[in-house]
Formats: C-alpha cells, structure tokens, sequence
C-alpha cells in the first residue's frame, strides 16, 4: 500500500524586521555613494558624500555649533508640542465625550487638516510676533490638529461594553470618564502621539523660515539655499535621528503605560 | 426584593423588539431567560437592569432593598468587561470606590469575594494572564463584591469553552447555594438553563414575547448531568424552541 | 536712554545703521539699539507690523504697501539710491545661459528671470528691464537670495538683478556673468527706504526723528568713506573693519573686504526720498494687480520726516 | 410594601456628529468674524473680513485665474500623488510579504519620515529641474512614505487564519496575495489614502515655493508676501475645500469597493 | 485514504506542548480529540493537515486518495474562515479556481454543495449577512467542494450559540450518513464528541500526550441526546478530565 508523508503547506506570511538588517543596508547604501561620489559616477552636484556630510556633522558637534542649532528647535518643539498635544487631547477627549462640542469641532479640524501651516506663518508673526511666540503657536497647531483626530477617535474606540459595566455599577461619570475612558483611550493617544510628533518635527524647518538665526531649521533652511549638500544633510541626518529618538521614547512610554497589553 | 416586569414593549427603528412581557422575578430565585438568537433577551436584560428604556411598559422593584446593598441590580456581562488595565483586586476595587467606604473596608469585601470565588491566589494577576474561565469568575466575584439584591447574567458563560462551562456551573451552583441570590440568567443553552434556573422563561422569535414559564421543582444542588428528568426537560424546551432556532439562524442579517 | 529694535540684513546696503551704532550716534541721541537680523526683507515688514521691531530698511515691496494700506508700516525716508557713475545693482546671467547667447539684457526675451517672491524689488526690476528692452521674461520666485545664487549657479534660473557686492562676488569667481547695469534702466531708482510702524510714525515723533538723525550721520560716514572716498584710506579700512562685525563676519577680513567696498551704493543724504521712483514702483505694482488700485503715495509715505528728492 | 420603578442608568458617551450643527459653527464664526472686522476689535491686520474674502474667491472664479492657478496644482498633485501612492503601495506591500525587504526598508522609511519634504526642495530642484519635474518628485515622496506605512500595516494586519486557509486548500501563493492578502489590505490602504492625499495637498505650497508662477501654493505665497490677506485666506479656502472633496472621493471609494464591510 | 501519525512530537520555544503522539485515523470514521485548554489539540491538528511542521515524528497517508478529490487534507476552523468580500458561491468558488476545473464544473460543484448542505437561497449572500451558523455551513460547503479524503476540524461549532450547536450537530450527522467521510474532529465539548466521534482519543494536560482512545460502538445516526449510554460516557470523559481542566484554566498565561 503507498505511504506519503504529509506535504508541508504551511508557513510564510509573516516578514519578520530582522534585527541588524536595517543597519546593513544603510552602510551598503552609505558605501555605495561614497564610492559612486569617489569614483565619479555620482555628481557631486546630485549627492554629498557622506564621508563629508559625517566630517560637517563632526565638525558641527565640536564646535558646539550643533548645540547652538539643536537647543532653540528642541525648545520649540518642546514647548510647541507640549501645547499643541496638551489641548488637543483635551479637545479630543471633549469631543469623544459629548455630541455638541462634537458636532461644532469636528468639521472645523477636518477644514483645519489641510491647511499648510507655511501658508499662516505671516499671519502668526502678526498674532504672536517673530520671536518665539509665532514658533511655538506654529508647532502647537500642526501637532494640534493630528492629536486631536487620534484622540477623539481613541475615545469611541474605548470598548463601550466597559462604560455600560460601568453604568451598570452605578459608578459616577466622572469615574468613568477617569478610571475608563481615558485608560482605555490612552494606546490610541499614544499612537496618534507618534505622528503628531513626527509632524512638529517637520515643521520645524517651516517654523524656522521666518526670523529664525539658530535652529536645525534655519541651519538647513540655509544650507539648501546655497545649494550646500553637505549642510543640507547633516542638517537632515540630526532631524531624522531626532524623529529616530522621539519614536523611541515614544515606544518606551507606552511600554511603561501598557503594561497590561503585554 | 422581587422584581416585576409590566408590559415591557420595545422597538428599535421600525423593528419590535420586544412585545407586551409581564414578568415576575420573586426573591432568592433563579429565573433563566430561553429563546432563539436575535429575540431580544439581552435587550430585557438591559431593561431589567435600567441600562436601556422600554418603549412602553416599566420594571419595578418590589419591597426594600436589603441592607448593605451597594448595588442592587448587578450585572454579569457574556465578555466580562474587566479592565485590561486593572488587576483582579482593581477590578473589583473599582466598584466600590465611588460609595464611599474606607480603604480597610473595601480591602475586606475583596478579600472575602476572592475567597469565594477561590480567586485568592491570583488577586494581583492583570486579565491577560487569565483564561476565560477565571476572568468570568473575576466578573462574578466583582458583581458579589457589591451584595447585589439581584444579580442579571448576559450568557455569562458562553464565552467560555465546553468544559470551563461546566466547572463554573458547579461554581454557580456553589455561590448560591452558600447565600441564595435572586438572579435573571439569559441563555442559549438549555443545559444551563435546566440546571440553574428555578423557573425558565422561553421566549419566541422575535418580536419577542413569553410563550411559556416552565418551574422546576427540584432543588439546584441536587441536580445532576444526566439525570433523566432533567434530559427529559431538555428535550421537551429543546422541541419546543427547535423549529424558532433553525428559523432564527437561517435569517439573513442587515439586508 | 530709550530703548529700540531696528530690523536689517547683514548687507553691506544696511552699513549706514551698523555705522550709528557703532560710533555711538545712536547713543548721542539717547537710543538704546538693539539689532534685530533677518535672512530677507520681507518678514522685516511684518516684524514692524507685529511690533518686534521698530525702525528697519528695506526695498519697496507689494508686502510693505499692503502692510501699509492695512495701517501699520509708514515710510520715513530713503536709503540705497541708484545713481548714474556710482556702481549699481547688476544685471547677471548665468553661465549656460550666456554661452546660449545671453549675453546683453536685450537677449533677455522667454527667459527665466529669479525673484525672490512676486512684488519684490527684483520682480521690479525684472519688468523695467523688460519693458526697456521690449522683451517678455519668464519669473521664478525662489524665496530666498540664496535659492537664486543656487539656481543661477547651475543653470535653473538664466538671470537675476542683485546689489553689487554680490554680483562682483558671484562674477569674479566665475559663477555667472555680468551682462548689465540697473542704473541704465532705471535711473535714480530708489532702492531701499527707511520705515517704521504707523504709530510710531504718528506718536513717536521725536524718537522717530532722533533715529532718522542718527542713521543719516551714519550714511554720511558710509558715503564719505566707500562711496564718495573722502575719508582718504585709512578712513575706508576703518569703515570697512567696522562693517565687516556685522557683514560676512564669518569670512576671514581679507576675503570680505573686497565684497565689502564692491558693495558701496550711495546712502541718500538726510534719508531724503525719491518721490518719483516710489511713484513709480506703486504704479508698476498698481499695473500687475500686486496692490489696490486705491493706494497713493501718502499711504504709504509719511513724508514730513525727510526731505523729497 | 415599598414599589419603585427602576431608574435608567445607561445611555450617553455616544456623541454623534449632528448633520448641520458644524455648519451652524461655521456660519456663525464667519459672522462673528465679519462682525468684529466690521465694528473693529479684530483689526483688519490679524484677521480679513469673510465677505471680503468671499469677495476675492467670486473675483479668482469670475476672472478665470481660479483655474489657472487651480489647473497646475491639481495637475501636480494628481501625477505626484499617483507616482508616490502606487510605488508606495507596491513596496508595502512587498514589505509585507517578504522578510528581506522589510528589514531592509522599514528603517530606511522610519528614518524618511520625519525628514521635511521642504528642506529638500533646492536637492529635488538640482536632480528634476526647476520646472514639474521636482513638483512632482516632492508630492510623490511626500505622500510615498505614508502610503509605504499604512500600507504595509494593512498587509500586518490581514487576518492570518484566512491565509493559512488559503494554504490549507492548496491556494498557489499568487492566488493567496490576489485574492486573500490585497483585498482584506484594501481597507487599511484606503484609510492611509487619506492621510496621504491630505500632507500631498498641504505639500503643494512646499512645492511651489520653488519657480512656480502659477498654483493655488504660489498664490498662497504670493498673497503672504504680499500681506494681502484676503488672498492668502482665499487661497487657504480652496486648499480646505479641495481637501474635503478628497476626502469625500476616498469615502466614495470605500462606499464602492468595501460594500462587504456593510 | 487513513492516516497514521508516528511519535509526534513539538516544542515552541522551551515549552514541550506535543510529546510523541501516535493515532491512528481509518479511512470513514470520525475521530473526534478531547483534552483540557492549551494541551495542544489545534497543534495537532495543524500538523496532521500539514500547516505546521512536528519537531519530530511524521504524518503519513497511508493509501491512494481517492479519484477527484482536489485537496486530500482539508480544513474546517473554528472561526469559519470566509472571505468577507466574497459572497457564499464566491467562497466556494475561491478554493475551485486553483484546480484548472471548466467554470461550467466549478458550477456544477457549487449548486451541488449548496443543496446538500441547504445553502442555495443563500449563494448570494456576503458572509456579514449570515449568522454563525450559516456561516459555518458554509464553511462546511466549501470543505466538502474539494471532495476531502479526511476532514480536519478545529472545534467547528465551539463559536456557535448552543441551539445552533444542536442543529448543526444534526448537520454534520446528516452529511456523514449521506457520504461517509473520514474525519477528525477536535473540541472541548463532549458532548460533541459522544456524538460525532467513533472514536475518542482524550489527551492529556500540556505536553500533551494520549491518554486513552475510547471507541463507541453506536452509530452515529442511532445517537439521541438523553441516551443513557452516552451520557454515562461522557460522565465518565468527565470525570477522567475535570481535574485537569480545573488546572488548565487556573494557570497563569505569559506569566
Ligand atoms: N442598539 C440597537 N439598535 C438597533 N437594533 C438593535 C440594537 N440592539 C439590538 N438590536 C436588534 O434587536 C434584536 C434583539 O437583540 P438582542 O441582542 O436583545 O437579542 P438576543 O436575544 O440577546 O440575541 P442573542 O441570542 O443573539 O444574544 C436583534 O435583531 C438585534 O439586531
Ligand atoms: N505559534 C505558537 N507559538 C508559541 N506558542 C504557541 C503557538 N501556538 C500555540 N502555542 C501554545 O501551545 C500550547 C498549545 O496550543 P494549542 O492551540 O494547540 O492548544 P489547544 O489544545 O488547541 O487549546 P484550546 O483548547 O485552547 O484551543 C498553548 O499553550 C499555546 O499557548
Ligand atoms: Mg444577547
Ligand atoms: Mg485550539
């Protein structure tokens, strides 16, 4: 009688990130330019090399002009995103909880959404001066509005069938609101803090356009108008390792805060 | 403190729901609610436990609520509803923080529903590391923790595997036998139904009305699996709601 | 002593203040100055509308008349002039462009003339050129100065009018070519003026007139040591010295020297404004649709500061 | 004996959006507006009277500039936003599917993502010309990161029990993507669709700083350098609503392809 | 076509969840796999149907697979499976389209499907319209599309309310009786497997292994609920499980 071994016909479909691999491709990547810039075949017109780029970014730390650039736009990040995310998750969470605000606010951010921010920036140094002020307001509206949209959708996310058990014991609203809302909400704020910060770091070189003499904004706002790619990438190589990092203590958060996810 | 249901009609949209149910729910009994999917069991449930607002008709209580009743009409819901970020001691915490008890006290109501409910070991344990079986047993440790006067069940175990059903039956039947609670227990399964339930509710398709109050006479402690009166009451609730099931389930959904 | 913020770009076209401050006739007139630098002229305007800064000076732009219409930015006065024999703005082309044949401002015809924005005095200039020559261009706003050195280097944009010390820079290391001067198209053109907000043009007048003062004994020194060269030499390096503080101050001396005097364009005396050409600019952005047809001159001129040329 | 009907505890935390009221809010906050602009304690430097703005935009429709400002922008968002949408698509989707490529590129767009599309305008401007070309290139980037993002979490996020029965009836691996891995992506590609239609709109003003006449983001600049508010307002107006009518068109899209969804 | 499992054994990670199992599965006979949560019954059954890989022991088919069977080893989940997007005759169609079938054949196979398993009013219904029930059947339909030589069943009915249960039991009863197939069927109710099963092979706790394989006489369309026998059986499953099961749900998960 023939006897076969059942066939294996599982598996697959599930890509897993391996660790390291990321940094191998990057060197390949960083090697090939620096090779293509040596070598010729890569104008130095199209990229930098980046042995430059990495011997401007030396030179910048040295100096101490990276902290002279890095301190004012941490600060108006800080400060702006600390704003902007404060009241937008607490419009968020307003408009998560009752139908009027709801109503009212929604389609305003929905209009708000697309709105290029560099389009208000005159407009702000007229509301908040060319200082700080219009740095900081400027931030705060671009992380407002994302926060808010992922706040107020992680509000009608929170499991309804936890409020009605919370109903049902007799548990006053703002109970509920503090002990159920918000902790159940707090993945999707989280998550929704990611891009918001994503975005205020973004809008740092916008925020730096105007009036703005130190700041990672200005240092590249000014590299890429003398075409100088050296700059222009170390500027952009610290804000994306700042968006590296932000990502990360954002990871770090919700392990701390969600504990109970596992 | 009995309950008494009054002509508790309800529609949603254009849809009724539920149709002119009198019922009575007298106290220290089980009544078990039967009948096809999509009736509106839960619905009632609801209503009984003034979670949703019959269209017409009204739910009484009848005679005082006993003393030191936190909560009278309490609910043990089909999915738990513990908070994934509260442990088991927070889980049921929780409910007494709004009444206003002192700190010793309601550390004392935990320890003792743990006890209970056996769940002593695992007080600090978070939902995620429970099987279904125990969150259910949370659940129900959290609705005794309130000394509820009547105790409302959504399908409390059909979450739960066949055989965690059965351990948690037993479970069930312990608790009440220990202190007699009034209860309204909602279920598709008769087996459940002929071994917790005092009286049984069958409820027709929907609209949904009471088309027969069964009693059972024999005390819950001493029934069995496979005792014959019981089979045999299985089969009869079975016959009789057998055509409604089939008819219930072959309905198509949102068309 | 009265403090205020005076807005400028670090050009050798803003000396005049850099000059009042540094030798003190600031001071003599109880002015506590504090400069305030900006990379372009436009946000110079809306930092005197908002109230960050008090006096500044700068082209004539479509910004500044809105600002001005709207009530808050008034012109006081006239700073950098055009004037035939002193070396002026020049007209570049970049070095494709005049290998294609650009070689005189007359070739200019369905080419890409850079702006920094729409309404600014580059655009300005652009169509003067045009108009004289008879041509029709091509504008791309850049932005930024910078942007436009960028492109211009590598052939996006194929001209662009800028103040000479920057041009002979560019030219001088081969980057482009120098194909014209200004001047000839628009002679006695008043480049940049003197403004301050609307209120303190009203309320502040003896602030305002003691600034005014004091800038133009600055402009005196500056003419006389880099324009007009009476100062004899070492009155030039000294002026020269002083600028270089504020004015490519992160190039070593040697280097920004030469761009330094290059740049040198007559400060108008006493701050004096050329009625005519700021009649003129308005018309120009009257006729693109830039600003309202309603606005004149007082809008935007408060002239009973300095005197009118 | 005591008798007492049995209070209703349940409802509430459902807010709805009332059809209207937003509206309303936004019909009353042009008239407060127009009122405070009118009466004067808005002074006409912070904010532009709404009628004259309605004034401007029934001037740009009249006038037919609407259109031609209007015309290119669309034109550059639509070619840079379906060159940054498909290849997006087509690599999350790949990175999806296969391990390789998701080590290698996640971090690579991880570190893309909080990298200003702006600052790289003058690079862009070197490598595709003045003119479309790096038009196109920064829409296309801008909104090829998130769509690589959302999409390749919508292929995480197709249930795997309905791949391992695909497997489990001998589905060729084609058959499994095509039928079973693309369609349950869909809804997940759409919604990140939105997100990546809006950054490609409020990227056009980025993309038209550099050497673009005409444009609804050149005119924006045009008006803020300018400080003609009505203008600047007038164009933001048209940005808002060609980013509600996106909008719109994905939530016609979703209706058309979801129907399964119900 | 049977199928002969030989020392089964598998680990994920260091937690030895299968230890050297071997069973036996004639060709026509239903055999139904007990055992408390976490034994590792799905694992099981995942390998025997080659979707996971056993660290050691092989699966064998023993025998040729019948003529037009399109898929020899052939799956029905718990959670039934079906594509959202494609309606009941799509999902059927979906696991046809591979085989180079005529489209006239895969029709054919489809009304033929539909009407054993009572589906035809429903072959344009999207799966969000149908109950559990019917979505199962449907599930079922599409199983028995690709003519299985053996039916791999995850507890099929454990998602399903408990009359459902009853009338999809009666189902799968009715099928067998009209075509005999050779099936294996995994749950936690023994109810079920008393019923379905000829016979029942009960595993022990995590790592499982068999403990017993008890054979049931009876036929399958001669089983009654209530019949004295099988309930003795199924007490007797009971009793040999529910320490077991008790341990099961009390254990902690990713402790
Ligand atoms: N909030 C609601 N809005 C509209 N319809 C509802 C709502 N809640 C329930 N229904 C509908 O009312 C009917 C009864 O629902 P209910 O949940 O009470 O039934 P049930 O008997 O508990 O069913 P099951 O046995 O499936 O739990 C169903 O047809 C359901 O679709
Ligand atoms: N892919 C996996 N990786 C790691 N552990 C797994 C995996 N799949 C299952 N397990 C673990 O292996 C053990 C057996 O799982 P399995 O699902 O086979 O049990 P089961 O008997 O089907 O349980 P249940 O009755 O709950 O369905 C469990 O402890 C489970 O947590
Ligand atoms: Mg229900
Ligand atoms: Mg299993």
């Amino acid at each position: 009688m023939s006897e076969k071994l059942v066939r294996f016909r599982g598996g697959g479909f599930r890509p897993e990130a391996k660790r390291g691999a990321g940094l191998v491709v990057f060197v390949v990547l960083l090697l090939v330019i620096e090779w293509g810039t040596r070598a010729g075949w890569i104008s130095n017109l199209t990229l930098p090399r980046p042995s430059d780029v990495g011997a401007t970014l030396a030179g910048l730390a040295q100096s101490g002009m990276l902290w002279t650039h890095l301190v004012p736009s941490l600060t108006r990040l800080v400060v702006g995103a600390a704003l902007g995310i404060s009241v937008g998750i607490g419009v968020g969470v307003m408009i998560g909880l009752f139908s009027y605000v709801r109503a009212g606010l929604v389609p305003l951010v929905a209009a708000m959404f697309p709105i290029p921010k560099i389009a208000l920036l005159p407009l702000f140094v007229i509301w908040f001066g060319i200082d700080e002020g219009s740095k900081y307001a400027l931030i705060a509206l671009g992380t407002f509005t994302p926060t808010v949209v992922s706040t107020y959708g992680a509000v009608d996310n929170v499991d309804r069938g936890l409020i009605r058990m919370g109903q049902s014991f007799n548990l006053r609203w703002w109970s509920i609101v503090r002990k159920i809302v918000l902790p159940g909400a707090l993945p999707g704020i989280l998550s929704g803090l990611r891009v918001s910060l994503a975005i205020g770091i973004i809008l740092l070189v916008a925020a730096e356009m105007l009036g703005a003499e130190y700041g990672i904004g200005a240092y590249i706002l000014q590299a890429g108008s003398l075409y100088d790619l050296e700059r222009l990438f170390a500027g952009v190589v610290v804000l994306s390792a700042l968006g590296v990092l932000i990502s990360w203590i954002v990871g770090q958060m919700e392990k701390r805060l969600l504990v109970w996810r596992g | 403190m009995d309950l008494s249901l009054n002509k508790i009609t309800h529609r949603y949209g254009d849809m009724l729901v539920l149709d002119e149910i009198s019922l009575n729910i007298p106290d220290g009994e089980i009544l078990c609610v039967i009948g096809p999917s999509g009736c509106g069991k839960s619905t009632l449930l609801r209503m009984i436990g003034g979670l949703e607002r019959p269209d017409q008709g009204q739910v009484t209580q009848v005679g005082e609520v006993p003393q030191g009743c936190l909560n009278p009409l309490t609910f043990v819901f089909q999915d738990f509803a513990l908070l994934p970020w509260r442990t088991v001691a927070g889980n049921i915490s929780l409910v007494l923080e709004d009444h206003g008890l002192k700190g010793g006290e309601i550390d004392r109501i935990i320890t003792d529903v743990l006890v209970r409910t056996k769940l002593s070991d695992f007080s600090d344990a978070l939902p995620r590391q429970l099987s279904g079986g125990m969150k259910q047993r949370v659940a129900i440790a959290r609705a005794l923790a309130v000394n509820p006067a009547v105790m409302l069940l959504d399908e409390p175990l059909s979450a739960l595997d066949a055989q965690t059903r059965e351990l948690l039956m037993d479970d069930l039947v312990g608790l009440w036998a220990r202190q007699p609670f009034t209860g309204v227990y909602v279920t598709h399964n008769l087996a459940e139904a002929v071994r917790l339930g005092h009286r049984i509710a069958v409820l027709s398709r929907r609209p949904g009305c009471i088309r027969e109050v069964i009693e059972i006479d024999r005390p819950l402690t001493e029934r069995r699996t496979g005792d014959p009166e019981l089979e045999a009451l299985q089969k009869r609730l079975w016959d009789l709601m057998r055509e409604e099931a089939l008819a219930a389930d072959q309905e198509l959904l949102n068309v | 002593n009265e403090k205020m913020t005076v807005g400028a770009l670090r050009f050798t076209s803003h000396a005049a203040s850099f000059v009042a401050f540094e030798r003190g006739y600031f001071a003599a007139e109880g002015l506590d100055v504090e400069f305030k630098f900006f990379q372009a002229a436009q946000p110079m305007a809306v930092a005197i509308a908002s109230g960050d800064a008090d006096y500044a000076v700068t082209a004539i732009s479509g910004g500044l008349v809105s600002l001005a219409e709207k009530g808050a930015t008034k012109v006081i006065g006239g700073a950098l002039s055009e004037e035939k024999g002193i070396d002026g703005q020049k007209i570049l082309a970049s070095n494709a462009a005049f290998e294609a044949g650009l070689t005189s401002p007359a070739a200019l015809a369905g080419k890409n003339f850079a702006v920094t924005q729409v309404g600014s005095s580059f655009h300005y200039m652009g169509a003067k050129i045009a108009e004289a020559e008879g041509v029709a261009v091509k504008y791309k706003p850049l932005q930024k100065v910078g942007a436009i050195i960028g492109a211009l280097k590598s052939g996006q944009v194929d001209a662009w009018s800028i103040v000479p010390h920057i041009a002979k820079g560019l030219a001088g290391a081969g980057a482009v070519q120098i194909i014209g001067n200004v001047a000839d198209y628009i002679p006695n053109y008043q480049v940049t003026t003197v403004f301050t907000s609307a209120a303190n043009a009203a309320n502040e007048r003896a602030k305002t007139e003691a600034f005014l003062r004091a800038f133009s004994k600055g402009a005196d020194d500056f003419n006389a040591a880099l324009v007009d060269k009476t100062a004899g030499d070492d009155g030039a390096t000294e002026m020269v010295k002083l600028i270089h503080k504020y004015v490519y101050a992160d190039r070593p001396y040697e280097k920004a020297e030469k761009s330094i005097r290059n740049g040198a364009m007559r400060i108008n005396k006493n701050a004096g404004l050329n009625m005519e050409s700021v009649q003129d600019q308005l018309g120009w952005m009257k006729s693109e649709g830039l600003i309202k047809d309603s606005i004149t001159s007082d809008v935007l001129v408060d002239p009973s500061y300095a005197p009118v040329i």
